[in-house]
């Protein structure tokens, strides 16, 4: 298994920018910043779908007569699904940023926090 | 030993559970609902005689009722120890429901229909205790009563019954929760049944020291049984109206506790287990203890209420002793011990609620003289002392005597002398009021 | 043609159906929002009943979704568990739905009402869905659903702490269903199967495969975000408190109770039981987090002033409880986490609706404020204090019987510390249900008010009475739970 | 922005095409790249670039927020709908090869577009209904 | 062809600390539709067209939309 992992630094990268995401989700205060790292955190989980899916030497998974192989298409669909899930996470999130702002006047967690306490 | 299947144990419970609807229908109308209440107390001793003649044949009466899981069963059983004990709860029940009726329409009380409610929710859990088949249904209705009577503690509503109140829930519940329902886990599990059986269920089932504990946890969880230093609950509750003291907390929630520890005792452990373990010994010291201990309380305190509380502790521990000792005579000096310090203990309460409707004291040291005042009252009150402390011809002479043989018997020397020095201690704070009084 | 065979996929359709109908019959009437759903959640109750018997009578069901066979196509499982789940679940939604009507017309503006609905109904079917579903990335599907409605229905909250409150819950949610993607991703990668059953089959060669474990972690910390089990609870309190009523109530009821059901399906049927307990000892893990979260939420309940967040902290207590029996991973103790669900679901439930007609007739919260409610408002107070009791674990309520089984199991594991521990906490309740109950009855308010028995409407009044008379006689007749959880226990621990 | 004529003549000569690509990216799912929801992404963006362009109410005019609620609701009965009538011909939910079409493969396609469509559909006017609630100005 | 790869991938990551980091919300919005673009590139190397094509129309299409008109209702700057 390491040796896959060193290997295909897809997945490092893919770690790498869970991180990012993760952090940017946690430790930043405004609430877009964190809109903003949980769509990289997300993608990142789909790069790493994407990245599992790809077989050496495979075509696209589209209807071709002369492909003999192709690329797994089930994490493709699933990962159509996923960034629909993704996209109105991000609506509701910034649907609640907007109300949140006109109820506080600020979007900036640890000021909004304070004034609800 | 014949099994007669008969519907009564479950009437007799349900007959004031029924008078609690009536009686909460007709709060609007106090005469109907006292009615109420002395019916359902005469229906229910009535129906307690009924099954008299027939365990007095020696049979044994059974319902089941309902199973709630396999090995959990409600089921009732009425054998002699258990009638003996519905026998004395639902006579006192006639005459404290009198009594009652009087004290607080004297004193205008508030929430009156709430105190018979409880009331009479609370002679039902005592009857399920007295006919409980098994561990189980015993825990129920202990834990109804409980539950039950705390209304009634904190009846006057004042701060100072509230901490009572809270006290008297604290030790009860947490007595019961933390350590009799682990006892009952553990005996589940050791013993795979809860059913009370006359060879104990636990023999066999398990090391002796998980025995050892499992007893410990259970003397520990019965709170109501008020030995040390589990007792402190029931001075607390004296802060309740009068005649729940004296029913209550003189028979009906203390007698519930100590007849659970007999019923454990010698039902799931069982004699033999018990003396081959030597629990029975340990218990009687413990109870010694408290004897005493509470005794020399009882002589410290001013209230009248408080003294009574103090003597009731000291009081079952006789009981608890009886049956520690594990001998027949002392066994038989115990049960004996239950209606005779029910009726004693009732008595000297009425006589305390009978000075405080009339005269509004509480304390000893200001009843000087009370007694030329209430000749009647304090002839009774005498009368109910004496027998407290042991001197014939009074009753309570023949379970000490009782108690005095069996501890012989188990060859137990220092008990016999304990008994000797509580009976002095008993006298001294009897006589002490007495004075004070006349 | 039968019909009958369609039935779980209908269990789910009928919800969403009835989602995006809501907002078109909404614009004629108000009100007819509120019909649909009755109706959809009423319908979905019955389909459960008769799948739960069919299971009984047939075995497990598995229906083929666009009839593609399972390992590529969507397969839909009913067996003992989650025949059980789902009977349970319905129930209680329905039960909420019927309560809603008021409630949801005092507490949410009038033109959000039929939008509310709407998104309620998604909630359903998203639970509805998790529990029904037999493939892994469906299930993430179905979790992102419940979850996204679910933020939107505590945002719609009366105060505006419920916006960040529901944030927060959006944040975090997000992070733990994410965890779960990424677990689904890593099992798919190794084992080339979405199916739970195929998983089951060929996941025990890989035991022993880092890729396996590193899925399980994933699976184990996003779960345990999602149902709040203790040091991830931090968003659970705020969110109950805030949230309307209704949606208290549903939440506290149903979601982290499905989140538990999942925890277990992948626990025990995704990955064999030999795999927690033996491969990877997580299941001590899980024991010695659920003890301490049993502990840690009845003690914080008991320093809280607002009654729903004590509410919401006795609940992080309770989901302690039930996955303490699932980590125990013996017979009995599993019967006591399924019927803790069903008891937890009903009686948090039915707390959750008696304040919400508390809110509905004063507006009161604080604890301290309710003194002399048991004269004013005698029938939801006697609701409250069965649910307490049985919250508690008194005998005789649902909740000593749950209980019961789990102090047996643990003692069957020989592990008695944990008795204390569940003990201790049953006291830690009856010390924070005593203060409430204690105001309720036995505190005046000062005079000032009359006393008139005001008690809240009967649309409100009928729902909660049968919560907890079901408290009670589940309490009683409690061998019928134990005899359909015993079934699923047998079948969660049988190979 | 509403005065800039470049873009709105642009935008103008824009949107038809952008729409008929939509199209064609829904009917084409099942055999190339695309689907039901990049379609309706698409065809929902071009509704959102005129709003941007001529602004929120203007776009309003041609979707208002009645029409757009209900292809929400539209959308998915086509694809809810598509399952239950595979179910009343008998087949599992959503089993489109069982529809009366003549050929199981045409039946298939059939009811793959069909449900393509819904999904079209629906994403279009969520998109939109999403993009007017966030940026609509308080009134 | 890794060459290229690698190199979209590490732009991915200074892209997605760029994005992290800027105070400015407005920039940060469109560094991340420039991450979004870079993801479907890569995801078209990795012969997922469909995601691809989803990922450049939803992630850098209708999300920076939806984060702009958000943000132009709330606030621009991220406060220190």
């Amino acid at each position: 298994m390491i040796e896959i992992f060193l290997g295909k630094y897809n997945y490092w990268i893919y770690i790498t920018l869970m991180m990012i995401g993760f952090y940017a989700m946690i430790a930043k205060q405004n609430l877009i910043k964190k809109v903003i790292g949980m769509n990289i955190f997300q993608t990142s989980v789909f790069l790493f779908y994407i990245s599992i899916a790809k077989v050496k030497g495979g075509t696209a998974p589209i209807v071709w007569e002369e492909a003999i192989l192709y690329d797994n298409p089930l994490p493709h669909v699933l990962i159509l699904t996923a960034i629909v899930v993704s996209v109105s996470t991000t609506a509701v999130a910034l649907a609640l940023i907007i109300r949140i702002y006109k109820a506080y006047g600020s979007i900036e967690e640890d000021k909004i926090l304070e004034m609800s306490k | 030993m014949e099994i007669i299947t008969s519907i009564k144990p479950l009437l007799i419970i349900s007959v004031s559970l029924i008078a609690v609807l009536l009686i909460a229908a007709s709060r609007k109308y106090p005469n109907l609902r006292e009615s109420w209440t002395i019916l359902a107390a005469i229906t229910k001793f009535s129906l307690v005689v009924s099954m008299l003649p027939l365990i007095l044949k020696g049979k044994v009466i059974e319902y089941f009722l309902i199973s709630v899981l396999p090995g959990l069963d409600i089921k009732f059983r009425v054998d002699a120890f258990g009638i003996f004990f519905a026998l004395t709860s639902s006579f006192l029940w006639i005459i404290n429901s009198f009594y009652s009726i009087g004290y607080m329409r004297a004193l205008k009380e508030h929430a009156q229909t709430r105190f018979y409610i409880c009331f009479a929710i609370a002679l039902s859990a005592t009857m399920g205790i007295a006919f409980s088949a098994n561990l189980f249904t015993l825990f129920v209705f202990y834990e109804m009563l409980t539950l039950c009577t705390y209304p009634l503690v904190i009846h006057k509503e004042t701060p100072e019954a509230i901490k009572g109140g809270k006290r008297y829930l604290t030790y009860l519940l947490g007595t019961s929760i933390g350590f009799q329902l682990f006892a009952i886990f553990l005996t589940y599990n050791a013993a795979g049944t809860l059913e009370f059986s006359n060879n104990g269920i636990l023999a066999g089932n398990g090391s002796a020291l998980l025995l050892t504990i499992i007893f410990i946890l259970f003397i520990a969880g019965i709170g109501k049984g008020a030995l040390m230093p589990f007792h402190s609950w029931l001075p607390a509750a004296m802060v309740a109206p009068t005649p729940v003291s004296a029913l209550l907390h003189a028979v009906a929630v203390v007698k519930a506790g100590v007849f659970t520890i007999i019923k454990i005792v010698l039902f799931v452990f069982g004699v033999d287990l018990a003396s081959q373990l030597g629990l029975g010994h340990g218990l009687a010291y413990f109870a010694s203890f408290t004897i005493i201990a509470s005794s020399i309380m009882a002589l410290r305190q001013d209230n009248l209420k408080l003294r009574l509380a103090y003597s009731t502790i000291s009081q079952l521990s006789y009981i608890i002793l009886g049956v520690a000792l594990l001998s027949p005579d002392a066994i038989t000096g115990g049960i004996m011990h239950i209606i005779i310090h029910a009726f004693g203990k009732i008595t000297l309460f009425f006589t305390a609620g009978a000075i405080y409707v009339a005269t509004h004291k509480t304390k000893i040291s200001e009843l000087n003289g009370i007694g030329k005042q209430m000749p009647f009252t304090m002839t009774a009150f005498t009368i109910a002392s004496l027998s407290m402390i042991g001197i014939p011809p009074a009753a309570g002479f023949i379970s000490k005597w009782y108690l005095v043989l069996g501890s012989i018997e188990a060859h137990q020397m220092p008990i016999v002398i304990v008994i000797m020095a509580s009976t002095i201690l008993n006298a001294c704070y009897f006589f002490n009021s007495i004075c004070s009084i006349l | 043609m039968n019909i009958s065979q369609h039935f779980p996929v209908f269990v789910i359709i009928i919800p969403l159906i009835s989602a995006v109908i809501i907002p078109l019959v909404g614009r004629i009437r108000r009100i007819y929002g509120w019909y649909v759903s009755i109706a959809a959640t009423f319908s979905s109750l019955l389909l459960s009943i008769s799948l739960l018997r069919t299971v009984f009578e047939k075995g497990r069901i598995s229906y083929w979704l666009g009839n593609w066979e399972p390992p590529w196509g969507i397969e839909y499982v009913v067996d003992y568990l989650s025949g059980f789940v789902l009977v349970v679940i319905s129930f209680i939604t329905f039960i909420i739905t019927l309560y809603s009507m008021k409630s949801v017309g005092k507490e949410i503006p009038e033109d959000k009402i039929t939008s509310f609905y709407s998104i309620y109904m998604f909630f359903v079917a998203g639970l509805l869905g998790m529990i029904i579903t037999g493939d892994i990335f469906n299930l993430y599907v179905f979790i992102e659903i419940s979850s996204l409605a679910g933020y939107a229905l505590i945002a719609v909250g009366r105060k505006r702490d419920a916006l960040i409150a529901s944030y927060n819950y959006l944040i975090l949610g997000t992070i733990a269903a994410t965890f779960i993607l990424l677990g689904i991703g890593y099992l798919y990668m190794v084992t080339g199967t979405l199916n739970m059953a195929d998983l089951r089959e060929r996941l025990p060669l890989l035991y022993d495969s880092t890729v396996v474990r590193t899925a399980f972690a994933f699976f184990s910390v996003g779960l345990s975000i999602k149902i709040a089990l203790f040091p991830l609870h931090i968003w659970l309190p705020n969110a109950y408190t805030h949230a309307p009523s209704v949606v208290g109530a549903l939440q506290a009821a149903t979601a982290t109770k499905v989140g538990i059901y999942v925890m277990i399906r992948i626990m025990f049927t995704v990955f064999k039981p030999r795999f927690i307990l033996e491969v990877v000892p997580v299941s001590q893990m899980f024991l010695y987090l659920s003890a301490v979260a049993i502990i840690a939420g009845s003690v914080l309940a008991i320093g809280q002033k607002d009654i729903r967040r004590m509410l919401a902290y006795s609940s992080i207590g309770q989901i302690g409880y039930i996955v303490f029996g699932i980590a125990l991973a013996n017979k009995l103790s599993i019967i006591g986490s399924l019927i803790h669900i069903l008891n937890h679901a009903l009686m948090k439930g039915g707390l959750f609706l008696v304040v919400g007609s508390i809110v509905y007739k004063t507006g009161i919260t604080n604890i301290d404020d309710l003194k002399g409610l048991g004269k004013k408002m005698p029938f939801s107070m006697a609701a409250f204090t069965i649910g307490a009791f049985s919250m508690v674990g008194v005998p005789l309520t649902v909740g000593f019987v749950s209980k019961w089984y789990l102090a047996l199991g643990a003692l069957q594991a020989g592990k008695w510390v944990f008795v204390l521990v569940i003990l201790i906490s049953s006291l830690l309740s009856a010390i924070y249900f005593g203060r409430v109950i204690n105001n309720i009855y036995f505190k005046d308010d000062g005079g000032g008010h009359t006393t008139k028995i005001d008690d809240a409407p009967a649309g409100m009044l009928v729902p909660t009475l049968t919560l907890a008379s079901c408290c009670i006689i589940f309490g009683i007749a409690a061998f019928i739970p134990v005899y359909i959880t015993r079934f699923a226990a047998e079948m969660l621990l049988g190979g | 922005m509403q005065d800039n004529i470049i873009l709105r003549t642009v935008t103008r000569i824009l949107i038809p095409f952008i729409q008929l690509y939509g199209f064609y990216v829904i009917m084409h799912g099942e055999s190339g790249p695309g689907g039901g929801f990049q379609g309706g992404v698409i065809l929902g963006a071009s509704i959102i670039l005129y709003a941007i362009v001529f602004g929120i109410d203007q776009g309003r005019k041609i979707i208002s927020e009645k029409l757009s609620d209900t292809l929400n609701s539209v959308g998915v009965l086509i694809y809810a709908g598509i399952g239950l009538i595979c179910v009343l011909f008998g087949g599992k939910y959503l089993e489109y090869n069982i529809l009366p079409l003549g050929s199981a493969h045409l039946a298939s396609d059939m009811g793959i577009l069909g449900i393509e469509i819904g999904v079209g559909i629906t994403v279009a006017s969520v998109m939109i209904t999403i993009f007017f609630e966030t940026a609509r100005r308080e009134r | 062809m890794i060459d290229l790869d690698l190199i979209l991938l590490l732009f991915l990551v200074i892209c997605a600390i760029a994005a992290v980091h800027m105070k400015d919300l407005l920039s940060a919005t469109m560094i991340l539709t420039a991450y979004s673009l870079i993801m479907a590139l890569v995801w078209t190397n990795l012969n997922a067209v469909d995601v691809a094509f989803t990922e450049a129309s939803v992630g850098a299409g209708i999300t920076t939309v939806l984060v702009i008109a958000a943000l132009s209702r709330t606030k621009r700057r991220e406060e220190d």
